[in-house]
Protein backbone atom coordinates (compact mmCIF):
# COMPACT_ATOMS: atom_id res chain seq x y z
CA UNK A 1 0.00 0.00 0.00
CA UNK A 2 0.56 3.55 -0.27
CA UNK A 3 -0.04 7.01 -0.13
CA UNK A 4 1.32 10.14 -1.39
CA UNK A 5 0.05 13.76 -0.76
CA UNK A 6 2.67 15.91 -2.92
CA UNK A 7 2.26 19.37 -4.73
CA UNK A 8 4.72 17.63 -7.72
CA UNK A 9 3.81 16.02 -10.63
CA UNK A 10 3.97 12.32 -10.55
CA UNK A 11 5.38 9.60 -13.03
CA UNK A 12 2.85 7.17 -13.00
CA UNK A 13 4.43 4.94 -14.56
CA UNK A 14 7.21 5.37 -12.16
CA UNK A 15 4.76 4.68 -9.68
CA UNK A 16 3.09 1.48 -10.97
CA UNK A 17 6.35 -0.43 -11.77
CA UNK A 18 5.83 -4.03 -10.49
CA UNK A 19 2.21 -2.51 -8.76
CA UNK A 20 -0.50 -5.24 -8.72
CA UNK A 21 2.39 -8.21 -9.50
CA UNK A 22 0.39 -11.53 -8.98
CA UNK A 23 -2.53 -9.93 -9.13
CA UNK A 24 -5.29 -11.14 -12.19
CA UNK A 25 -6.65 -7.62 -12.80
CA UNK A 26 -5.39 -3.83 -11.68
CA UNK A 27 -7.35 -0.54 -12.11
CA UNK A 28 -6.54 3.00 -12.33
CA UNK A 29 -7.97 6.02 -12.21
CA UNK A 30 -6.21 9.58 -13.16
CA UNK A 31 -7.89 12.93 -12.67
CA UNK A 32 -6.73 16.08 -14.63
CA UNK A 33 -7.26 19.54 -14.43
CA UNK A 34 -10.05 20.38 -17.18
CA UNK A 35 -9.97 23.54 -18.98
CA UNK A 36 -13.65 24.88 -19.53
CA UNK A 37 -15.20 28.37 -18.85
CA UNK A 38 -11.85 30.03 -19.01
CA UNK A 39 -10.30 27.86 -16.06
CA UNK A 40 -6.26 28.45 -15.91
CA UNK A 41 -5.33 26.40 -13.28
CA UNK A 42 -7.11 25.18 -9.97
CA UNK A 43 -5.23 25.69 -6.24
CA UNK A 44 -6.20 22.59 -4.08
CA UNK A 45 -5.52 23.30 -0.38
CA UNK A 46 -5.43 20.60 1.93
CA UNK A 47 -4.91 19.80 5.66
CA UNK A 48 -1.24 18.33 5.88
CA UNK A 49 -1.40 15.73 8.57
CA UNK A 50 -5.24 14.48 8.30
CA UNK A 51 -4.72 14.41 5.00
CA UNK A 52 -2.09 11.85 4.93
CA UNK A 53 -3.89 9.93 7.71
CA UNK A 54 -7.10 10.44 6.07
CA UNK A 55 -5.81 8.91 3.10
CA UNK A 56 -4.57 5.88 4.58
CA UNK A 57 -6.97 4.48 6.33
CA UNK A 58 -9.24 4.89 3.13
CA UNK A 59 -6.88 2.95 1.07
CA UNK A 60 -6.95 -0.02 3.84
CA UNK A 61 -10.24 0.02 4.54
CA UNK A 62 -11.06 -0.52 0.48
CA UNK A 63 -7.94 -3.09 0.72
CA UNK A 64 -10.03 -5.01 3.39
CA UNK A 65 -13.48 -4.56 2.20
CA UNK A 66 -12.47 -5.86 -1.75
CA UNK A 67 -9.85 -8.24 -1.00
CA UNK A 68 -7.17 -5.82 -3.19
CA UNK A 69 -3.59 -7.37 -2.77
CA UNK A 70 -2.18 -3.67 -3.46
CA UNK A 71 -3.68 0.24 -3.67
CA UNK A 72 -2.13 3.04 -4.55
CA UNK A 73 -3.46 6.70 -4.01
CA UNK A 74 -1.61 9.77 -4.81
CA UNK A 75 -3.52 13.06 -4.35
CA UNK A 76 -1.66 16.62 -5.28
CA UNK A 77 -1.88 20.01 -3.63
CA UNK A 78 -0.67 23.34 -4.43
CA UNK A 79 -1.35 24.83 -8.13
CA UNK A 80 -2.14 22.76 -10.68
CA UNK A 81 -2.44 24.06 -13.92
CA UNK A 82 -5.11 22.79 -17.05
CA UNK A 83 -4.06 19.34 -17.91
CA UNK A 84 -1.77 18.48 -15.41
CA UNK A 85 -2.89 15.43 -13.38
CA UNK A 86 -4.54 16.02 -10.09
CA UNK A 87 -4.35 12.44 -8.57
CA UNK A 88 -4.39 8.67 -9.29
CA UNK A 89 -5.60 5.97 -7.60
CA UNK A 90 -4.59 2.12 -9.02
CA UNK A 91 -5.80 -0.97 -7.10
CA UNK A 92 -5.17 -4.43 -7.48
CA UNK A 93 -6.88 -7.65 -7.13
CA UNK A 94 -8.02 -11.27 -8.25
CA UNK A 95 -10.50 -10.34 -10.46
CA UNK A 96 -12.08 -7.21 -12.32
CA UNK A 97 -15.07 -6.76 -10.40
CA UNK A 98 -13.40 -6.15 -6.89
CA UNK A 99 -10.54 -4.10 -8.93
CA UNK A 100 -13.35 -2.33 -10.28
CA UNK A 101 -15.43 -1.38 -7.47
CA UNK A 102 -12.38 -0.57 -5.32
CA UNK A 103 -11.21 2.06 -7.50
CA UNK A 104 -14.75 3.47 -7.75
CA UNK A 105 -14.95 3.47 -3.83
CA UNK A 106 -11.97 5.21 -3.21
CA UNK A 107 -12.85 8.29 -6.37
CA UNK A 108 -16.16 8.53 -4.05
CA UNK A 109 -14.47 8.98 -0.95
CA UNK A 110 -11.92 11.18 -1.99
CA UNK A 111 -13.84 13.32 -3.66
CA UNK A 112 -16.21 14.40 -0.35
CA UNK A 113 -14.41 13.16 2.64
CA UNK A 114 -10.90 13.99 1.65
CA UNK A 115 -10.17 17.31 3.02
CA UNK A 116 -9.14 18.84 -0.50
CA UNK A 117 -10.69 21.94 -1.63
CA UNK A 118 -10.08 23.56 -4.72
CA UNK A 119 -10.49 27.03 -6.01
CA UNK A 120 -10.42 28.43 -9.60
CA UNK A 121 -7.95 30.57 -11.18
CA UNK A 122 -8.99 32.12 -14.08
CA UNK A 123 -6.83 34.65 -16.17
CA UNK A 124 -7.68 37.56 -14.12
CA UNK A 125 -6.45 35.37 -10.85
CA UNK A 126 -8.03 33.62 -7.98
CA UNK A 127 -12.08 33.04 -8.54
CA UNK A 128 -14.90 30.66 -6.53
CA UNK A 129 -13.98 27.71 -4.31
CA UNK A 130 -15.20 24.79 -6.38
CA UNK A 131 -18.71 23.62 -4.78
CA UNK A 132 -19.25 20.57 -3.24
CA UNK A 133 -21.79 18.73 -5.63
CA UNK A 134 -24.89 16.45 -4.03
CA UNK A 135 -23.94 14.02 -6.94
CA UNK A 136 -20.58 13.37 -5.02
CA UNK A 137 -22.71 12.88 -1.52
CA UNK A 138 -25.20 10.45 -3.55
CA UNK A 139 -22.42 8.65 -4.78
CA UNK A 140 -20.58 7.88 -1.74
CA UNK A 141 -24.09 6.66 -0.41
CA UNK A 142 -23.87 3.49 -2.52
CA UNK A 143 -21.60 2.05 -0.71
CA UNK B 1 -8.01 23.56 27.98
CA UNK B 2 -6.01 25.37 25.01
CA UNK B 3 -7.26 24.09 21.59
CA UNK B 4 -5.56 24.53 18.14
CA UNK B 5 -8.62 25.96 15.86
CA UNK B 6 -7.56 26.01 12.29
CA UNK B 7 -9.40 27.09 9.00
CA UNK B 8 -9.74 25.79 5.83
CA UNK B 9 -10.32 27.19 2.33
CA UNK B 10 -13.01 30.24 2.67
CA UNK B 11 -13.73 29.82 6.00
CA UNK B 12 -9.93 30.51 6.71
CA UNK B 13 -10.31 33.96 4.47
CA UNK B 14 -13.29 34.84 6.24
CA UNK B 15 -11.55 34.53 9.28
CA UNK B 16 -8.63 36.06 8.25
CA UNK B 17 -6.15 33.60 9.87
CA UNK B 18 -5.55 29.91 9.09
CA UNK B 19 -5.47 28.60 12.91
CA UNK B 20 -5.81 30.50 16.30
CA UNK B 21 -5.14 28.78 19.71
CA UNK B 22 -8.21 29.46 22.14
CA UNK B 23 -8.44 28.99 25.90
CA UNK B 24 -11.71 26.89 26.39
CA UNK B 25 -13.68 24.98 28.45
CA UNK B 26 -16.47 23.86 25.67
CA UNK B 27 -17.83 20.91 25.99
CA UNK B 28 -18.90 20.14 22.75
CA UNK B 29 -18.23 21.22 19.48
CA UNK B 30 -20.96 23.19 19.17
CA UNK B 31 -20.63 24.69 22.52
CA UNK B 32 -17.04 26.32 21.40
CA UNK B 33 -18.68 27.15 17.93
CA UNK B 34 -21.49 29.70 19.96
CA UNK B 35 -17.78 31.27 22.15
CA UNK B 36 -16.27 31.46 18.49
CA UNK B 37 -19.14 33.21 17.31
CA UNK B 38 -19.40 35.03 20.35
CA UNK B 39 -16.00 36.51 20.06
CA UNK B 40 -16.60 39.24 17.17
CA UNK B 41 -18.40 39.54 14.06
CA UNK B 42 -15.66 37.63 12.00
CA UNK B 43 -16.19 34.33 13.99
CA UNK B 44 -19.72 35.34 13.44
CA UNK B 45 -19.66 35.91 9.85
CA UNK B 46 -17.56 32.77 9.25
CA UNK B 47 -19.51 29.99 11.23
CA UNK B 48 -23.03 31.51 11.15
CA UNK B 49 -24.54 28.49 8.74
CA UNK B 50 -22.93 25.07 10.25
CA UNK B 51 -24.73 22.90 7.96
CA UNK B 52 -22.07 24.47 5.30
CA UNK B 53 -19.08 23.88 7.15
CA UNK B 54 -17.17 20.22 8.01
CA UNK B 55 -15.75 19.74 11.38
CA UNK B 56 -12.48 17.43 12.38
CA UNK B 57 -11.60 17.17 15.74
CA UNK B 58 -7.87 15.43 16.35
CA UNK B 59 -8.25 15.33 12.49
CA UNK B 60 -11.73 12.96 12.61
CA UNK B 61 -14.41 14.29 10.99
CA UNK B 62 -16.92 15.00 13.46
CA UNK B 63 -20.50 16.55 14.64
CA UNK B 64 -21.80 19.44 16.25
CA UNK B 65 -22.29 17.26 19.26
CA UNK B 66 -18.69 15.51 19.39
CA UNK B 67 -17.26 15.97 22.79
CA UNK B 68 -14.00 18.14 23.13
CA UNK B 69 -12.62 16.24 26.17
CA UNK B 70 -8.48 15.85 25.51
CA UNK B 71 -9.19 17.38 22.39
CA UNK B 72 -6.36 19.32 21.01
CA UNK B 73 -7.08 20.53 17.62
CA UNK B 74 -10.44 21.53 15.90
CA UNK B 75 -10.87 22.16 12.32
CA UNK B 76 -13.31 24.23 10.39
CA UNK B 77 -13.77 23.83 6.63
CA UNK B 78 -16.20 23.51 3.92
CA UNK B 79 -17.57 20.42 2.56
CA UNK B 80 -14.61 18.81 0.78
CA UNK B 81 -13.96 19.06 -2.94
CA UNK B 82 -11.36 16.44 -3.32
CA UNK B 83 -10.45 13.99 -6.26
CA UNK C 1 -9.15 6.03 -31.10
CA UNK C 2 -6.57 3.09 -30.78
CA UNK C 3 -6.99 -0.63 -30.75
CA UNK C 4 -4.18 -2.68 -30.96
CA UNK C 5 -3.94 -6.84 -31.04
CA UNK C 6 -0.22 -8.18 -30.97
CA UNK C 7 1.55 -10.81 -29.57
CA UNK C 8 3.96 -8.38 -27.99
CA UNK C 9 4.26 -6.45 -24.74
CA UNK C 10 2.78 -3.56 -24.64
CA UNK C 11 4.48 -0.54 -23.18
CA UNK C 12 1.38 0.89 -21.10
CA UNK C 13 3.03 4.14 -20.31
CA UNK C 14 4.46 4.57 -23.52
CA UNK C 15 0.83 4.34 -25.08
CA UNK C 16 -0.76 6.50 -22.21
CA UNK C 17 1.51 9.40 -23.19
CA UNK C 18 -0.69 11.97 -24.17
CA UNK C 19 -4.02 9.68 -23.92
CA UNK C 20 -6.83 11.88 -22.33
CA UNK C 21 -5.69 15.17 -23.26
CA UNK C 22 -8.21 17.66 -21.93
CA UNK C 23 -10.27 14.99 -20.36
CA UNK C 24 -11.40 15.06 -16.95
CA UNK C 25 -10.93 11.49 -16.06
CA UNK C 26 -9.10 8.68 -17.25
CA UNK C 27 -9.39 4.50 -16.11
CA UNK C 28 -7.64 1.83 -17.20
CA UNK C 29 -8.19 -2.00 -16.41
CA UNK C 30 -5.19 -4.06 -16.88
CA UNK C 31 -5.68 -7.84 -17.19
CA UNK C 32 -2.75 -10.37 -15.89
CA UNK C 33 -1.69 -14.23 -16.21
CA UNK C 34 -2.09 -15.27 -12.68
CA UNK C 35 -0.04 -17.79 -11.33
CA UNK C 36 -2.73 -20.31 -9.79
CA UNK C 37 -3.02 -24.20 -9.50
CA UNK C 38 0.48 -24.41 -11.04
CA UNK C 39 -0.77 -22.49 -14.53
CA UNK C 40 2.53 -21.76 -15.83
CA UNK C 41 1.43 -19.36 -19.12
CA UNK C 42 -1.32 -19.14 -21.15
CA UNK C 43 -1.87 -19.82 -24.73
CA UNK C 44 -4.46 -17.14 -26.58
CA UNK C 45 -5.99 -17.81 -29.28
CA UNK C 46 -7.93 -15.31 -31.39
CA UNK C 47 -9.63 -15.00 -35.08
CA UNK C 48 -7.81 -12.73 -37.11
CA UNK C 49 -9.76 -9.69 -39.00
CA UNK C 50 -12.64 -10.99 -36.94
CA UNK C 51 -10.96 -9.46 -33.61
CA UNK C 52 -9.45 -6.53 -35.04
CA UNK C 53 -13.05 -5.24 -36.57
CA UNK C 54 -15.14 -6.57 -33.28
CA UNK C 55 -12.74 -4.69 -30.87
CA UNK C 56 -12.93 -1.69 -33.41
CA UNK C 57 -16.85 -1.52 -33.28
CA UNK C 58 -17.02 -1.99 -29.31
CA UNK C 59 -14.57 0.60 -29.14
CA UNK C 60 -16.68 3.03 -31.01
CA UNK C 61 -19.95 1.84 -29.58
CA UNK C 62 -18.55 2.72 -25.89
CA UNK C 63 -17.11 6.17 -27.09
CA UNK C 64 -20.24 6.83 -28.17
CA UNK C 65 -22.73 5.83 -25.38
CA UNK C 66 -20.78 7.32 -22.48
CA UNK C 67 -19.61 10.25 -24.75
CA UNK C 68 -15.48 9.52 -24.10
CA UNK C 69 -13.27 11.60 -25.79
CA UNK C 70 -10.60 8.87 -25.97
CA UNK C 71 -10.47 4.95 -26.35
CA UNK C 72 -8.04 2.04 -26.57
CA UNK C 73 -7.98 -0.87 -26.16
CA UNK C 74 -5.18 -3.47 -26.82
CA UNK C 75 -5.20 -7.27 -26.40
CA UNK C 76 -2.73 -10.00 -26.85
CA UNK C 77 -2.78 -13.34 -28.38
CA UNK C 78 -0.25 -16.60 -28.33
CA UNK C 79 2.47 -17.59 -25.57
CA UNK C 80 1.68 -15.10 -22.66
CA UNK C 81 3.82 -16.10 -19.45
CA UNK C 82 2.47 -15.69 -15.53
CA UNK C 83 2.66 -11.97 -14.72
CA UNK C 84 2.52 -11.08 -18.02
CA UNK C 85 -0.56 -8.50 -19.03
CA UNK C 86 -2.81 -9.74 -21.13
CA UNK C 87 -4.96 -6.88 -22.37
CA UNK C 88 -5.80 -3.15 -21.01
CA UNK C 89 -8.23 -0.66 -21.74
CA UNK C 90 -8.27 2.94 -21.44
CA UNK C 91 -11.37 5.20 -21.14
CA UNK C 92 -11.19 9.21 -21.33
CA UNK C 93 -14.14 11.74 -20.33
CA UNK C 94 -15.09 14.87 -19.06
CA UNK C 95 -16.28 12.93 -15.63
CA UNK C 96 -15.54 9.91 -13.77
CA UNK C 97 -18.61 8.04 -14.05
CA UNK C 98 -18.45 8.08 -17.47
CA UNK C 99 -15.08 6.49 -18.04
CA UNK C 100 -15.35 3.84 -15.14
CA UNK C 101 -18.87 2.75 -17.09
CA UNK C 102 -16.81 2.77 -19.99
CA UNK C 103 -14.35 0.34 -19.07
CA UNK C 104 -16.43 -1.57 -17.52
CA UNK C 105 -18.75 -1.71 -20.65
CA UNK C 106 -15.74 -2.77 -22.50
CA UNK C 107 -14.33 -5.17 -19.90
CA UNK C 108 -17.90 -7.30 -19.73
CA UNK C 109 -17.95 -7.30 -23.44
CA UNK C 110 -14.25 -8.19 -24.07
CA UNK C 111 -14.36 -11.27 -21.83
CA UNK C 112 -17.72 -13.22 -23.46
CA UNK C 113 -17.99 -11.38 -27.05
CA UNK C 114 -14.36 -10.63 -28.17
CA UNK C 115 -13.16 -13.76 -30.46
CA UNK C 116 -10.23 -14.87 -27.86
CA UNK C 117 -9.90 -18.16 -26.71
CA UNK C 118 -7.70 -18.99 -23.44
CA UNK C 119 -5.37 -22.29 -23.12
CA UNK C 120 -4.03 -23.14 -19.84
CA UNK C 121 -0.23 -24.34 -19.79
CA UNK C 122 0.81 -26.36 -17.23
CA UNK C 123 4.25 -27.60 -16.27
CA UNK C 124 3.31 -30.34 -18.28
CA UNK C 125 2.58 -28.54 -21.27
CA UNK C 126 -0.89 -27.68 -22.54
CA UNK C 127 -3.87 -28.21 -20.52
CA UNK C 128 -7.52 -27.28 -20.33
CA UNK C 129 -8.86 -24.45 -22.78
CA UNK C 130 -10.54 -22.45 -20.10
CA UNK C 131 -14.29 -22.52 -20.15
CA UNK C 132 -16.35 -19.38 -20.53
CA UNK C 133 -18.14 -18.47 -16.96
CA UNK C 134 -22.19 -17.44 -16.66
CA UNK C 135 -21.27 -14.75 -14.82
CA UNK C 136 -19.13 -13.37 -17.31
CA UNK C 137 -22.01 -13.43 -19.60
CA UNK C 138 -24.28 -11.86 -16.58
CA UNK C 139 -22.15 -9.10 -16.32
CA UNK C 140 -22.73 -8.26 -19.70
CA UNK C 141 -26.71 -8.29 -19.77
CA UNK C 142 -26.09 -5.60 -17.33
CA UNK C 143 -25.96 -3.29 -20.03
CA UNK D 1 -21.50 -21.61 -53.40
CA UNK D 2 -18.03 -22.74 -52.05
CA UNK D 3 -17.93 -21.48 -47.94
CA UNK D 4 -14.66 -20.96 -46.23
CA UNK D 5 -15.57 -22.87 -42.37
CA UNK D 6 -13.49 -21.85 -40.15
CA UNK D 7 -12.56 -23.76 -36.78
CA UNK D 8 -10.84 -22.16 -33.50
CA UNK D 9 -9.49 -23.39 -30.09
CA UNK D 10 -11.01 -27.26 -29.45
CA UNK D 11 -13.21 -27.31 -32.10
CA UNK D 12 -10.39 -26.55 -34.40
CA UNK D 13 -8.77 -29.33 -32.21
CA UNK D 14 -11.61 -31.77 -32.70
CA UNK D 15 -12.00 -31.07 -36.78
CA UNK D 16 -8.60 -31.85 -36.90
CA UNK D 17 -7.81 -28.31 -38.86
CA UNK D 18 -8.42 -24.69 -38.78
CA UNK D 19 -10.73 -24.44 -42.10
CA UNK D 20 -12.06 -25.96 -45.24
CA UNK D 21 -13.83 -24.86 -48.36
CA UNK D 22 -17.14 -26.53 -48.43
CA UNK D 23 -19.58 -26.48 -51.47
CA UNK D 24 -22.78 -25.86 -50.19
CA UNK D 25 -26.47 -24.69 -50.66
CA UNK D 26 -27.16 -24.58 -46.81
CA UNK D 27 -29.52 -22.18 -46.58
CA UNK D 28 -28.76 -21.14 -42.99
CA UNK D 29 -26.30 -21.86 -40.40
CA UNK D 30 -28.17 -24.78 -39.04
CA UNK D 31 -28.41 -26.35 -42.80
CA UNK D 32 -24.56 -26.22 -43.26
CA UNK D 33 -24.11 -27.54 -39.22
CA UNK D 34 -26.72 -30.43 -40.65
CA UNK D 35 -24.48 -31.02 -44.00
CA UNK D 36 -21.04 -30.85 -41.92
CA UNK D 37 -22.50 -33.46 -39.20
CA UNK D 38 -23.43 -36.06 -41.82
CA UNK D 39 -20.04 -35.49 -43.92
CA UNK D 40 -18.12 -37.75 -41.26
CA UNK D 41 -17.68 -38.82 -37.41
CA UNK D 42 -14.98 -35.57 -36.85
CA UNK D 43 -17.58 -32.89 -37.49
CA UNK D 44 -20.50 -35.02 -36.16
CA UNK D 45 -18.55 -35.21 -32.80
CA UNK D 46 -17.15 -31.32 -32.97
CA UNK D 47 -20.72 -30.55 -33.25
CA UNK D 48 -22.50 -32.88 -31.66
CA UNK D 49 -24.11 -29.61 -28.94
CA UNK D 50 -24.31 -26.41 -30.81
CA UNK D 51 -25.56 -25.09 -27.18
CA UNK D 52 -21.93 -25.14 -26.86
CA UNK D 53 -20.65 -23.25 -29.87
CA UNK D 54 -20.94 -19.86 -31.37
CA UNK D 55 -20.99 -19.42 -35.09
CA UNK D 56 -19.73 -16.13 -36.78
CA UNK D 57 -21.07 -15.70 -40.35
CA UNK D 58 -18.66 -13.05 -42.45
CA UNK D 59 -17.00 -12.22 -38.88
CA UNK D 60 -19.88 -11.32 -37.20
CA UNK D 61 -21.59 -13.19 -34.54
CA UNK D 62 -24.39 -15.18 -35.93
CA UNK D 63 -27.59 -17.79 -34.88
CA UNK D 64 -28.43 -20.95 -35.80
CA UNK D 65 -30.89 -19.33 -38.36
CA UNK D 66 -28.64 -16.82 -40.02
CA UNK D 67 -28.88 -16.83 -43.68
CA UNK D 68 -26.02 -18.13 -45.90
CA UNK D 69 -26.51 -16.23 -48.89
CA UNK D 70 -24.09 -14.22 -50.20
CA UNK D 71 -21.52 -15.32 -47.71
CA UNK D 72 -18.25 -16.11 -47.87
CA UNK D 73 -16.92 -17.42 -44.67
CA UNK D 74 -18.41 -19.20 -41.63
CA UNK D 75 -16.50 -19.99 -38.19
CA UNK D 76 -17.41 -22.28 -35.29
CA UNK D 77 -15.68 -21.70 -32.22
CA UNK D 78 -16.45 -22.55 -28.24
CA UNK D 79 -18.05 -19.60 -26.36
CA UNK D 80 -15.08 -16.73 -26.00
CA UNK D 81 -12.58 -16.31 -23.20
CA UNK D 82 -10.95 -12.68 -23.80
CA UNK D 83 -9.89 -10.21 -21.85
Amino acid sequence: MRVLVQPQRFDAAQLLQGFGAGAGAVVTFTGLVRGEDGLVALDIEHYPGMTEKALRAHAEAAAARFGLSDVLVVHRHGHLAVGEPIMMVATAARHRRAAFDAADFLMDWLKSRAPFWKREIGPEGPGDWVAARDDDEDALARW
Amino acid sequence: MTLEILYFAWLRERIGAPRESVETSAATVADLVAELVARDDRHAAALSDMRAIRVAVDQELSGLDSPLAGAREVAFFPPMTGG
